[in-house]
């Protein structure tokens, strides 16, 4: 039962990463800041999302889960926010700013 | 080892914020450079406390105290330092009118 | 164990490169942005050292607060003009200060190689003395008991520092509210966030203020927290910095380090040692002193990172 | 040594630290009028518990000592009031009554008016500075005296640009600048030696170092930011324009007391924290640095065309002697000479400080009459002004070190210690700076005496604040009157002599 908990939780995690990494070189690489955002958001939210899933079965307490889950909904307000407010201000100002 | 790995740290961060502080000419970017030579100190206090782990905790507790207080003391620092910029480019700002 | 080492490494490569980032960027704001992230490497080195109270403290003053501030100082400068700049040295006087600084980080690294083996502490001091606080985390147990005297004074500089930042005012804004009233942004998902992300903030301050006495956590953390959402309500237009003048604010500032020193002087008066706790109510006195303490921190942190009244509310 | 015991009379000491600092938090919610008022009212009980450590240490013949919540050092922090930190709690308390009196025109609030940006500010930075220096002086453990040095800061640097003129915001953001890479060199010091030692009480530390490699690091990186601090040369670029700048009753306190602050701990180290670790070379090259501050500040000062730089220039060079006092008495632990040096340097420190204060606050009354500070314009201010022209005139043979004055009996000392310790090169920089200084007196009095231009103000009846600077002038003359006895004060604590 633990082997299969480790082996989801190395499953799990090392995707996460995986989105993370492939995030980031959209971060580095896309041509305009719209698609970067976009790069951005969904290594936060997916990424993010398969590590804390991955992470759920290694919880000692169901309050350590809650909060695993809290951290994941925290980063989901965050970057629901930021994300807009980031696409605007480029609208606006052109991407210099 | 961890403490040694970070007092090294510390140490290259001292170096760096004081070369930042000297060299760079915008008050802000030597404000920010202060901050980083501010980051070296506390690592190298972290570091000592690190080192002088023992009685059941893992690291010694009177350093760590101490770097708290340090810290809140430094970002009031930042704060007047950054207020007494903004003020001295507000004047520049009104000279002309 | 060697993974253990190769994250450490890791990590302080990561913060060697972003703090030389720092230093060559061009752009101030890139300089900031990357002494942010900087901050957020810190946070995990700080965890690595077993420093879970400073990990805390440097995510939420250091990068936080610290970022909020010197972002919003550089928008401000970019709009006014980089104001008066002083003369950059030239190459040859460059090439000697990172000479000199190269030394005195050899100096220091090999001061650091040469500390004491086994290392002097205080560990055994603070365990066995302990438990006559009634405390569970050493690091409370030595900033609010043995150590009391420091963080009284930390919070006396809170106060000192708002202050000063006023006096910095200029004489025809002083009767205003502190900040600059353009910053605020009064629609858009921010106004969604400043309405979803307080109650949960302090929600979280709280139980960082509560759970301080015997696990990591504590009275700046949790004041750093509880100013970052006063300030996310006031960006977003929710909430609104009362005028210097007003006697509540200046109370609520006020009332910790005072409330901390009345305890101190009574200790003097029944117990005959300034800061020493009535015997079997050291922790509710100090609970009661953190969470007094906890608002005025707060509420001078906010104040600190909006600054002083300003005479410009262009838009 | 072992740890320090709690004495009786430890609360005097403890007292003068708090009251101040509790002032200085209530002054906020109270406002500009209730401040100053609270201000005022804590003037007597603030001189009173200075004099009454002076006495309980001359008394008992040992330092103070009061232990906070009970814990004993390593673990806890002490207070320890030796002669020396009751001399300087004495001066403070005195600069600071007279400051605030003096200050009462300027930054007073008359009932019902409304409360100013400038009053509101300055009543909780005067009693913040009190409480600083007074903490600098008597806390036993390094990083109290690192809050004490930021303190300090933090209240002085608004003081300097207090009036919010442009280059008065310039002066203070480069004073803000070398004092908090001041602070922050000395923090990194005390974090090796926590390291070394596992203890950061004064008491403790001393003896117990030897010279390893940390510890010579720390002493340099703290000893380099202390001197940032205390603005010797060539660290005191931030100095003259940071202190000519702030307003009179600022430019007293931050010239008098502010810098001693951090030369006081500079002490504490060499002679507290390092006494294991004889160190004659660095202590030479302290002095060679102090030596080249009296006569460059000196220098400087005789060719400044404006009276409040003249007065700041002369604080650079006047800081200078304080710090010939490190070889003579690191020379021969013990010696005659050593407490000879050791009284002259403390003499100087609090000669300089009250003379100092009157000299800023004199020529703060003048520029106000005349409306500006040029020394070539000066003429006829010995009708209109006598008071004030007099102040600087007794506050200018302290300086010179012409008998009798309290700065004759500094430099007396400074300069006998000298010849007995067979170091006579610091005996003529002694006299070489006393005859550049009474060049400099004697420029501004000889301009003031010259007979009225037809701009000079008609006489103006002295008021209080004529009276104050005046009496502190006085009073740093009368203090050459003491017996030399009477100074073995300062001696009681001494660290690194024989018990």
């Amino acid at each position: 039962m633990s082997m299969l908990a480790d082996a989801f939780t190395l499953v799990a995690v090392l995707a996460g990463i995986g989105f993370f990494a492939a995030g980031t070189a959209g971060l580095l690489r896309f041509p305009d800041t719209a698609s970067r955002l976009h790069a951005l958001t969904k290594a936060d939210h997916l990424g993010l999302g398969l590590v804390v899933l991955g992470l759920l079965p290694q919880a000692g307490s169901l309050a350590d889960s809650l909060r695993l889950l809290a951290i994941w909904a925290l980063v989901l307000f965050a970057g629901a926010a930021a994300g807009p407010m980031l696409a605007t201000l480029t609208r606006r100002t052109g991407p210099e700013a | 080892m961890s403490g040694t790995v970070f007092g090294l740290l510390g140490a290259a961060l001292v170096g760096i914020g004081l070369f930042g502080m000297l060299v760079r000419a915008q008050p802000l970017m030597r404000i920010v450079c202060f901050n980083l030579l501010g980051s070296g100190v506390f690592l190298v206090f972290g570091a000592v406390a690190r080192r002088g782990a023992g009685a059941g905790f893992a690291a010694d507790p009177v350093p760590q105290a101490i770097i708290l207080t340090g810290l809140v003391v430094a970002f009031a620092a930042t704060t007047l330092a950054v207020a007494l910029v903004l003020r001295l480019a507000d004047d520049e700002d009104e000279a002309p009118r | 164990m060697t993974v253990w080492l190769a994250l450490d490494l890791l990590l302080a490569a990561g913060s060697l490169a972003l703090a030389f980032g720092v230093v060559r960027a061009r752009r101030v704001f890139t300089a900031i942005a990357l002494f942010i992230a900087h901050g957020l490497l810190l946070t995990l080195a700080w965890v690595r050292l077993d420093a879970v109270d400073v990990a805390l403290t440097e995510g939420a003053i250091g990068a936080g607060l610290s970022g909020v501030l010197l972002l919003a100082a550089r928008h401000r400068l970019a709009r006014v003009g980089a104001g008066r700049v002083a003369e950059a040295p030239g190459r040859a006087v460059t090439i000697a200060i990172g000479l000199g600084c190269a030394a005195v980080t050899a100096a220091l690294g090999y001061a650091v190689l040469a500390l004491p083996d086994p290392a002097p502490s205080l560990a055994a001091e603070v365990a066995a003395s302990l438990a006559a606080t009634e405390l569970g985390n050493p690091v409370t147990g030595v900033l609010m008991v043995f150590r009391g005297l420091d963080t009284l004074l930390e919070a006396a500089v809170l106060v000192l520092a708002v202050i000063g930042v006023w006096s910095l005012a200029p004489d025809r804004a002083w009767r205003g509210a502190p900040g600059a009233p353009w910053t605020v942004v009064e629609d858009g998902p921010l106004a969604l966030l400043a309405r979803l992300l307080p109650p949960v903030g302090i929600v979280v301050a709280v139980h960082i203020l509560w759970v301080g006495a015997d696990a990591p956590g504590g009275k700046f953390q949790a004041g750093a927290i509880l100013a970052a959402m006063g300030l996310l309500a006031w960006l977003a237009g929710l909430a609104r910095v009362p005028p210097t003048a007003s006697r509540p604010m200046r109370a609520t500032v006020a009332a910790g380090p005072a409330l901390f020193i009345a305890v101190g002087l009574a200790g003097l008066m029944f117990q005959g040692a300034f800061l020493a706790y009535p015997e079997g109510l050291v922790k509710p006195v100090i609970l009661l002193v953190e969470f007094v303490l906890t608002a005025s921190v707060a509420a001078a942190l906010a104040l600190l990172v909006l600054g002083p009244p300003s005479a410009d509310a262009r838009p | 040594m072992p740890p320090p015991a709690a004495t009786d009379w430890g609360i005097l000491p403890l007292l003068a630290v708090m009251l101040p600092v509790l002032a200085m938090v209530l002054a906020a919610p109270l406002g500009a009028r209730g401040a100053e008022r609270l201000t005022l009212s804590l003037l007597l009980p603030g001189f009173v518990l200075a004099f009454g450590t002076a006495v309980a240490i001359h008394v008992s013949g040992a330092p103070v000592v009061h232990l906070l919540g009970h814990w004993s050092p390593p673990l806890g922090l002490a207070f320890r009031a030796d002669g020396l930190a009751a001399a300087m709690l004495l001066t403070a308390a005195i600069v600071i009554a007279a400051t605030a009196l003096f200050a009462r025109d300027g930054f007073g609030t008359k009932p019902g008016a409304p409360e100013t940006r400038a009053a509101f500010a300055f009543w909780p930075l005067l009693l913040a500075l009190w409480g600083a220096i007074n903490l600098a002086v008597v806390a036993n453990d390094l990083f109290t005296l690192y809050v004490a040095l930021e303190l300090l800061t933090f209240a002085a640097m608004p003081l300097a640009c207090l009036e919010g003129k442009r280059e008065t915001v310039e002066a203070a953001l480069r004073y803000l600048m070398f004092a908090l890479l001041g602070s922050v060199l000395y923090l990194l010091g005390v974090a090796l030696i926590y390291g070394t030692a596992g203890t950061l009480d004064i008491t403790l530390l001393s003896g117990r170092l030897g010279l390893d490699a940390p510890v010579i690091v720390a002493a340099a990186l703290m000893t380099a930011g202390l001197l940032a601090k205390t603005a010797l040369l060539p660290l005191h670029l931030w100095l003259p324009p940071a202190h000519a700048g702030a307003p009179a009753a600022a430019s007293a306190v931050l010239s008098a007391l502010v810098v001693k602050g951090s030369f006081v701990i500079l002490v504490r180290l060499w002679f507290g924290v390092l006494a294991g670790a004889p160190a004659m070379g660095a202590m030479q090259i302290l002095a060679g640095l102090g030596a080249a501050a009296i006569l460059l500040g000196s220098a400087a000062a005789l060719a400044q065309p404006r009276l409040k730089l003249l007065v700041a220039y002369s604080t650079v060079a006047q800081i200078g002697y304080l710090f010939l006092m490190f070889p003579l008495v690191a020379g021969m632990p013990g010696s005659e000479a050593a407490a000879k040096a050791w009284t002259g340097g403390a003499l100087q420190a609090i000669s300089h400080a009250l003379a100092k204060a009157a000299m800023f606050l004199a020529v703060g009354l003048m520029a106000a009459r005349l409306g500006h500070d040029r020394i070539a314009d000066l003429a006829g201010a010995a009708r209109s002004m006598p008071l004030p022209l007099l102040t600087f005139a007794l506050a200018g043979l302290t300086l010179m070190g012409v008998p009798p004055s309290g700065g004759f009996a500094a430099k007396w000392l400074l300069l006998s210690a000298a010849i007995e310790a067979g170091q006579w090169w610091w005996a003529l920089v002694v006299l070489g700076g006393g005859l550049l200084t009474g060049g400099y007196v004697y420029r501004v009095l000889s301009a003031g005496l010259t007979a009225g231009g037809a701009r000079a103000p008609a006489p103006h009846p002295p008021g209080l604040p004529e009276a104050i600077a005046l009496g502190l002038a006085l009073l740093s003359v009368a203090l050459g009157f003491l017996p030399l006895a009477s100074f073995g004060l300062v001696q009681v604590g001494r660290m690194g002599l024989a018990p």
